[in-house]
């Protein structure tokens, strides 16, 4: 266990390290940097050179790349030049405010959208079944940002039911941080509960027609014990797999939710960064996801084994 | 699946509403310019945000531009991006995901290794580099979204690739004498066709999504161009005034990812040998 | 027709199984009786309905299939057709168990032995936890499964394809059931262990008076071990009666066939013609797979074959038989260089070829050919008949198109395929169909050397023998060798010139086909032939099958 | 006139996070938040003039060359201490240190011809400052808004000699209470304020402040920020979209707008190959209908203004707005003249600045209606601002940051292209008025100085001026005392919350 994990870990190295420098190269391909950004067309002559040279832009990207990887070596993100916080804080704060509504969705949307798709899958063509496969079609088909849009629209406008912008953290108010995480956790949810809605369902429609299934109604179980026991596991096993890759994802693409509520979490922080040619929170926080990408991954594949024993870690 | 129960016969729900919408969307790409009552660029001051009017039959936008016409260049920008994109995606994803599955060994080591570094890259800082290197364009979006979603098609491919090899009748063709190309070429890559097709459909649907989502950020189709999504990134703004230049791309969105959804799940219910 | 008498536990009236209200019908009118403490068979050829017959007595047909209204299933006097959910669900499991066709895919792989065999006795018999556990080691203990503890905390792929077979069976006898249905629960197991599965549900029928309805294909077990017999044939009862009646002195056509169909030792025994030069010699040969991943340990590598020396000589048939997982496929792949021994050498025609996948090599490797084990899954889906069997002709560029065409038709004459099923694809096929397509793409390129891995094991009699003497005829024809690889010992000894016994890797034994079936040396042979004698010959030999029944 | 009342919480919106306190790493949001914590010596007033805020009264020396300013009466810093002219000297020595990078001290240091010699502090209420020559803009560069260079308590920098992060102690109406990053930075109302006599105006005059506490929300989102304010989570929403006047009116918002200072024009490259023609920017001129464009995009509150000179400035007049008239057929005939064939022209502009993008909309189509082949290139803004600096472009779409002062705008535009890429007007005649128009001091001279740069510049069209982007804030109806003038930072005290 302990050896697998820890290979894992170093099997994503190279992955860090090519992301690491990938992230690099295009951000300095990028034309514009922080000291244009920050002078504008207040810039005296020299003062931008004098800025990128205080910056230490003017270097060589190579000497640039491997000053900033020694320092991350030790533990050292760097300053982001926009605002001078330290970098790794400055991730560990915003990917808290990310993480809390991803997880929160996703939990919310596997809740609902599991038990709907293999009950939908269960009773194959059945109303309930039309239900679930026609609203979840539907969902698949509405952009998110359209959808946080709408919900703002009527819950926070019309309606006046809900505040519309800003976050407020759980550590300090817990009721009014719930008020204010409703919106966009509802719209992730209703757009992530498509796509696992249906893969519980085909998942679940692929078990229920092996022959260890008839075996257990054979016992004289009944539907929801065969279901539950011996249904579940086999059909959750690659719904897990697609939630894995769900939370992958989010946790880079929340960005446009987090746009339309104003949310700071990460995905802001980073697109924030690279508008500003914020280098060192760019290149941080890119790595950051990445590693949180892999951590996932790995999570998805420590788990796998407890619903599938064919499968060892 | 839901024909089944509206009662067959003849094709099923979901495949006539996901062809006729797939139909419209592709007569639209194609003679959209000959439909659309104007030039979707040409401004008109005077009618600058007004709703439905005989004159603009679905209304105006911010600079008085005809929506209708707007919309149906946008289905050929959308649809064509997508298509791109998707034929992009899926000859390199093949390709790659072929290899890697197919040889295994360190050629397998390698892709996986690249192709999970573009798994854990945004697909943002992709598009917007991407973009500030060629310009913004509608080849940077294909190349980005393409290079953002070619990894998924590695891994699919990849997978059934490597559960097709184990199969006897690849052995069989190995004991037969044939070489590896032959045998990837003749009895692998045919039995892959089903789960790439079906991926490709889904994907249709993603990348539409993804185009709207980054020109909703305002990295997409560089404007004035028109494209569903920067229609309702541009349109926000107007949202109480204006109404219906959110809602007619948004719905213009939906309407599609329904009817290719639909299409998909059609194929993948006609490709399956169990159903 | 049969009339029910007082002790009738089981009674159908004209069951009649159609695809969906109004469909074709799968099984049709079907009338049987089965008292207690007796044994029915269902017999006949595959696809003529007797799983589907079984699985309506559960009412457990899949999706479309229904049962027709007229039918009637009666279980001590209940009627079972249209009985309620929760009246039904009391009867599964505790009254009725049923053994399920395919044992790879009964169990549920994500949950463990123990559980699977807790749920039955938890759900419909009042009894402890540590109570269920006795009972399930024991139970274990007797259908032979080595550590039994270990067994319950272990999920269903951790096994052989034979002791899951017997887990399954394990796990339904253990409720003590007053019917049990088994579906042919014994076709992947060899003789030996076979004869000790039906030995214990005998006895348990002994015990309990348990009534037992056994669908099989293959009547030598079927007259060893059971009273009355219904043979069906698409989807009709055509004959009924005892199974001594019904086997020695079949009425209907279709029975008659099938039981013609049994396999008989050719006259003549071993040829003689076979001494010639050595086709393929194999030396020492030792077969390693590497083992799963561990996660604290080193991968257990799995020895599969241990130093193997055979000689195959031009012309001759050399039958691998032994117990399952005894090394029997392995060889046979590592032949043809599918699988890379990790030790020894195997030449062909005089030249070293394991372990060489240079062109040379494959060249070479076209002149011997292997049928899979599963003729399904050695043929790519998406190519058709004609297109199959042509491929390997695509190789030899000298062949034009229309000589390819030429070869083939004759080829599918000598399989005895008929030309209409050129343009089909393998899943249109039947199982024997597709065993001979598989044949056919084998020889059409007139190999000198032919692995044959269980040709007919997933085929019924008629279709068996069909095999059998194409593969004679072929023989006979091109002069090819074969290693012929099966556990059917009536097989093999209508086929093999010679016979090599292997156990756990190794051949203890080989010589002539009849030196080894009349003078086994070994121990191990003459336990597997005692199992398939005790079977077979008895059946062969009416006298003794009649004495087994007055028992 | 509703009477003020005290407290409350204003809550404002700011479209990003402020950089820092020390007023060296800065942008607009910065400079808006930091100017209520802080005062500068002299700040201006609505009418664009110069008037009191740290100082309340100034003596200029007859020749022009020593200001003596006197520090407010019981002006004290936030943490009690009072204001003396020692920490004028020191604030304006460490601001001069090359090593903090002010980017203002060119405006000081005599490379842009004023030099501050000296600064002295004869008594604790009175600080001088030297110049080596009399100097228009002196006052005006010392009010500079964007320069933050206010005056902070020397406790804000620790014994390392570095400004301590997020220390704000300054002596203006409010103190930093809390800066919760990405999210918001909470004011409050400094009780121990006295704020000088003047009537407020602009930055200038009396500070004296009414709510509580004020928060700067931190609100990226337009669309969003909009809809805060309609549902009442926010007071004001400062630059309104001028597009968006009606429907915040319709929802009942107060919206406030006069002219601005922000200059949107549109960057030609003389030096490229189609460009450096005359007769093409001329036809350019023409073949762009400003008006229409100014009205278009400001929703009529700002009219169209070719000139280096705003509206709002007290040097305007209509001479200013003598410009080759909007004449499409003229433009054509221009093109004929020039030998235009149809090459492509490229607008360079971006989405961030919604303006820049629409001005670029449809001066492209004027073009196009004039016989051009314009073309528009969408850049990311920092690749635009690149393109900027660096001269690269044929045409960009561009909006100017508010110069308060006309030379300041002229100083921006005129320089030699060969050593400073960001000029757009190359010509020494104009640069030889433009040194004339810093060393006057008197305002009538000024004025005929900019008239005649600015008829150079109509005959020379190196740079096609659009208009002044208006200041158009929206508030809540329940906000009284809050109003807009031309520099467009909001002001948040004598501001106060009805009910
Ligand atoms: N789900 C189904 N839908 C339609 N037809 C089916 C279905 N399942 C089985 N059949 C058909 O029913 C017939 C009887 O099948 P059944 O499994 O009872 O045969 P069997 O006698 O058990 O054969 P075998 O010896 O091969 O097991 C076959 O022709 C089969 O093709
Ligand atoms: N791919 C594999 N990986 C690991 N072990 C394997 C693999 N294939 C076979 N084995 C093991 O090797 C041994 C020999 O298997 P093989 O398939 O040769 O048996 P067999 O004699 O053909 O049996 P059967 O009669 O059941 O077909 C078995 O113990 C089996 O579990
Ligand atoms: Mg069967
Ligand atoms: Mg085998
Ligand atoms: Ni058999």
């Amino acid at each position: 266990m302990v050896r697998f994990v820890l290979t894992r870990i170093a099997s994503a190295i190279p992955t860090l390290i090519l992301v690491s420098v990938a992230v690099f190269v295009m951000m300095r391909f990028i034309p514009g940097d922080p000291a244009t950004l920050m002078l504008g067309d207040l810039a005296q002559p020299g003062q931008v050179e004098a800025m990128q040279h205080q910056m230490g832009l003017d270097q060589p990207v190579v000497v640039q790349y491997l000053i900033w990887v020694g320092n991350v070596l030790t533990g050292d993100f760097g300053h982001s030049i926009g605002s001078g916080q330290e970098v790794l804080p400055l991730i560990l704060d915003r990917f808290a405010v990310s993480s809390t509504i991803v997880f929160l969705a996703v939990l919310v949307a596997s809740a609902i959208a599991v038990p709907a798709g293999m009950l939908a899958a269960w009773k194959q063509d059945s109303l309930r079944d039309i239900a679930v496969v026609a609203t979840s079609t539907f969902l698949l088909s509405i952009p998110s940002f359209w959808l946080g849009l709408m919900l703002m629209l009527i819950f926070g406008l019309y309606l006046g039911w809900l505040p519309i912008v800003g976050y407020v953290p759980f550590s300090r108010d817990f009721a009014q941080a719930a008020l204010y995480v409703i919106l966009p956790v509802i719209t992730l949810v209703l757009v992530e509960s498509g796509p696992i809605a249906r893969m519980a369902r085909a998942s679940t429609i692929e078990v229920a027609r092996l022959e260890y299934i008839t075996h257990a109604r054979a016992k004289g179980l009944s539907e929801s014990a065969v279901m539950w026991r011996h249904a579940f596991k086999n059909a959750f096993a690659p719904t897990l797999t697609l939630i894995g890759f769900v939370l992958g994802s989010l946790l880079s693409s929340i960005v446009v939710i987090e746009t339309v509520f104003t949310i700071p979490g990460l995905g802001r922080l980073l697109v924030d960064a690279i508008y500003a040619r914020d280098y060192p929170v760019v290149q941080g926080s890119m790595l950051f996801v990445a590693f949180i990408y892999v951590a996932v991954n790995l999570l998805v594949d420590l788990i796998y084994p407890l619903l599938d024993p064919r499968v060892t870690a | 699946m839901i024909a089944r129960a509206l009662g067959r016969p003849g094709l099923k729900f979901n495949a006539i509403f996901g062809i006729i919408v797939t139909g419209t969307l592709i007569l639209l790409a194609v003679f959209g310019p000959w439909i659309a009552p104007y030039d979707p660029l040409k401004l008109d001051l005077p009618s600058r945000l007004s709703g439905p009017s005989p004159l603009h039959l679905l209304g105006a936008d911010e600079f008085g531009r005809d929506v209708l016409s707007r919309l149906a260049s946008g289905a050929r920008t959308s649809a064509w991006i997508a298509f791109a994109t998707v034929v992009f995606a899926l000859i390199t994803g093949t390709v790659f995901g072929v290899l890697a599955g197919f040889l295994r060994g360190w050629v397998d080591r390698v892709i996986m290794m690249v192709n999970d570094a573009f798994l854990a890259f945004p697909g943002l800082l992709l598009a917007l580099g991407l973009m500030a290197v060629i310009g913004a364009s509608r080849e940077g979006i294909i190349l980005a979204l393409g290079l953002a979603y070619m990894p998924i098609v590695v891994r699919v491919v990849r997978a059934s690739v490597m559960s097709i090899r184990e199969r006897e009748y690849v052995e069989a063709s190995r004991v037969m004498g044939n070489s590896e190309i032959i045998t990837m070429a003749r009895h692998v890559l045919p039995n892959c066709v089903a789960p790439i097709i079906v991926l490709a459909t889904t994907m249709f649907g993603w990348i539409i999504l993804s185009e709207s989502a980054l020109s909703f950020l305002g990295l997409g189709v560089p404007p004035p161009a028109p494209s569903w999504g920067n229609m309702l990134s541009t349109a926000r703004p107007y949202i109480g005034q204006a109404p219906h230049l959110i809602i007619l791309p948004g719905l213009c969105i939906s309407i599609t990812l329904l009817g290719i959804n639909m299409l998909g799940d059609a194929v993948r219910d006609w490709l399956d040998p169990k159903m | 027709m049969p009339t029910a008498d007082k002790n009738t536990m089981l009674s159908v009236r004209n069951l009649s199984i159609s695809v969906g209200p109004s469909g074709k019908r799968i099984v049709d009118e079907l009338s049987f009786d089965l008292a207690s403490g007796d044994m029915l068979a269902l017999v006949g050829e595959s696809g003529s309905g007797k799983t589907m017959a079984a699985r309506s007595i559960l009412n457990l047909l899949p999706a479309p299939l229904v049962t027709t209204a007229d039918s009637s299933i009666r279980f001590e006097g209940q009627e079972l057709i249209g009985i309620a959910p929760k009246a039904l669900r009391r009867i599964r499991g505790a009254e009725i168990g049923m053994v399920f066709q395919e044992p790879m895919v009964s169990l549920n792989p994500a949950v463990t032995i123990g559980e699977q065999m807790a749920e039955g006795l938890r759900l419909h018999r009042d009894m402890s936890r540590a109570e269920i556990k006795d009972r399930s080691l024991a139970m274990l203990e007797r259908i032979q499964i080595r550590d039994p503890g270990k067994c319950l905390a272990a999920y269903p792929h951790e096994f052989s394809g034979g002791m899951r077979q017997r887990i399954m069976l394990a796990s339904v006898m253990l409720l003590k059931p007053r019917l049990l249905i088994a579906d042919e629960p014994t076709t992947a197991l060899d003789t030996l262990v076979q004869r000790d599965v039906l030995d214990l549900m005998v006895e348990l029928t002994r015990e309990n008076g348990t009534a037992v309805l056994l669908i099989s294909h293959d009547l030598g077990m079927v007259s060893h071990y059971v009273n009355s017999v219904t043979v069906m044939c698409e989807g009709k009862a055509v004959e009924q009666g005892s199974s001594i009646q019904v086997l020695h002195a079949p009425q209907h056509d279709y029975t008659r066939r099938l039981v013609d169909a049994l396999p008989k030792r050719s006259a003549g025994g071993s040829r003689k013609a076979v001494d010639g030069p050595p086709l393929v010699e194999i030396s020492n040969v030792v077969i390693d797979y590497p083992g799963r991943p561990r996660l604290f340990a080193r991968a257990e590598r799995k020895r599969a074959v241990d130093g193997v020396d055979l000689t195959v000589r031009r012309g001759e048939t050399l039958a691998l038989v032994g117990a399952s997982g005894s090394g029997k496929t392995t060889l046979g792949r590592a032949i043809v260089g599918l699988v890379r021994p990790s030790g020894g050498t195997i030449s062909f025609l005089g030249k070293a070829i394991a372990n060489d996948r240079s062109a040379d090599a494959r060249e070479q490797r076209r002149d011997m050919q292997i049928v899979f084990q599963d003729p399904y899954s050695s043929l790519d889906p998406r190519q058709s008949i004609a297109e199959i069997v042509t491929e390997p002709l695509k190789l030899d560029t000298e062949l034009d198109r229309k000589r390819r065409t030429a070869r083939m038709d004759e080829v599918i004459e000598e399989v005895g395929l008929s030309r209409d099923l050129l343009e089909r694809f393998p899943h249109q096929l039947s199982g024997g169909q597709r065993q001979r397509v598989a044949i056919a793409r084998a020889i059409v390129r007139r190999p000198a050397f032919v692995v044959a891995d269980e040709p007919v094991s997933a085929l019924d009699m008629t279709v068996q023998k069909q095999i059998l003497l194409l593969i004679r005829s072929l023989q006979e024809r091109y002069g090819f060798a074969c290693l012929f690889v099966s556990h059917d010992l009536g097989a093999v000894e209508q086929v093999a010139d010679r016979v090599a016994v292997m156990q756990d890797g190794r051949i203890v034994e080989i010589g002539d086909r009849d030196d080894v079936f009349d003078r086994p040396r070994h121990a191990y042979t003459r336990a597997l032939l005692d199992a398939a004698m005790l079977i077979d010959r008895r059946f062969a030999d009416g006298a003794g099958a009649r004495k087994a029944v007055a028992q | 006139q509703e009477q003020p009342k005290t407290g409350g919480t204003l809550k404002v919106r700011i479209n990003a996070d402020i950089r820092a306190t020390d007023g060296l790493n800065r942008d607009a949001n910065t400079d808006t938040v930091l100017h209520q914590i802080f005062e500068t010596l002299v700040a201006y007033r609505a009418d664009l003039t110069v008037g009191p805020a740290l100082a309340e009264s100034w003596k200029v020396s007859d020749d022009g060359k020593t200001y003596a300013f006197t520090l407010r009466d019981g002006a004290a810093f936030h943490n009690g201490d009072a204001v003396t002219s020692a920490d004028v000297k020191w604030n304006w020595d460490r601001r001069m240190d090359a090593a903090n990078q002010w980017f203002c001290i060119p405006f000081f240091d005599g490379s842009q011809g004023l030099k501050v010699e000296q600064v002295t502090t004869p008594d604790p209420r009175t600080v001088v400052f030297t110049l080596n020559a009399p100097n228009a803009l002196f006052l005006a560069q010392l009010a500079n808004v964007q320069c933050n260079g206010w005056v902070a308590s020397p406790r804000n920098v620790g014994a390392d000699g570095k400004w301590i992060a997020d220390s704000a102690i300054g002596s203006g109406p409010f103190k930093l209470k809390e800066w919760v990053k990405g999210q918001y930075v909470a004011l409050e109302r400094f009780a121990d304020y006295k704020p000088v006599k003047e009537a407020p105006s602009g930055f200038a005059g009396s500070r004296e402040a009414y709510v509580d506490e004020v928060r700067f929300m931190v609100i990226p989102d337009t669309a969003a920020s909009e809809t805060a304010l309609f549902a009442g989570e926010l007071d004001v929403l400062p630059d309104l979209e001028s597009s968006r006047v009606e429907e915040a009116k319709s929802r009942g918002m107060t919206v406030l707008s006069t002219q601005g200072l922000s200059w949107t024009a549109i960057l030609l490259q003389t030096k490229d190959p189609l460009l450096s023609n005359v007769k093409i920017r001329q036809a350019l001129a023409h073949a762009a209908d400003i008006n229409q464009i100014a009205a278009a995009r400001t929703n009529g509150v700002a009219a169209g203004d070719p000139s280096a000179v705003a509206q709002a400035s007290s040097f305007f007049d209509g001479d200013f707005l003598k410009w080759p008239e909007y004449d499409p057929v003229k433009a054509k005939a221009l093109l004929d003249e020039a030998g235009y064939k149809g090459e492509p022209i490229k607008i360079q502009t971006n989405t961030r600045y919604q303006g820049m993008y629409e001005n670029a909309v449809l001066l492209q189509a004027m073009l196009t209606a004039a016989g051009f082949n314009a073309q528009l290139e969408v850049l990311d803004w920092a690749a635009q601002l690149d393109n900027y600096l660096a001269g690269k472009f044929q045409i960009q779409s561009f909006g100017y940051s508010a110069r308060l002062d006309p030379s300041l705008m002229y100083g921006v535009i005129l320089g030699d292209k060969a050593t400073d890429p960001t000029a757009q007007w190359d010509s020494k005649e104009a640069l030889d008025l433009y040194t004339k128009s810093m060393a006057t001091t008197d305002p009538g001279q000024r004025k005929a100085l900019f008239k005649q740069l600015h008829a150079l510049m109509a005959k020379d069209v190196p740079i096609l001026g659009l208009y002044y982007e208006p200041s158009v804030d929206a508030v809540s109806p329940k906000v009284k005392g809050y109003s807009v003038w031309p520099a467009a930072n909001p002001r948040v005290w004598g501001v106060w919350k009805s009910e």
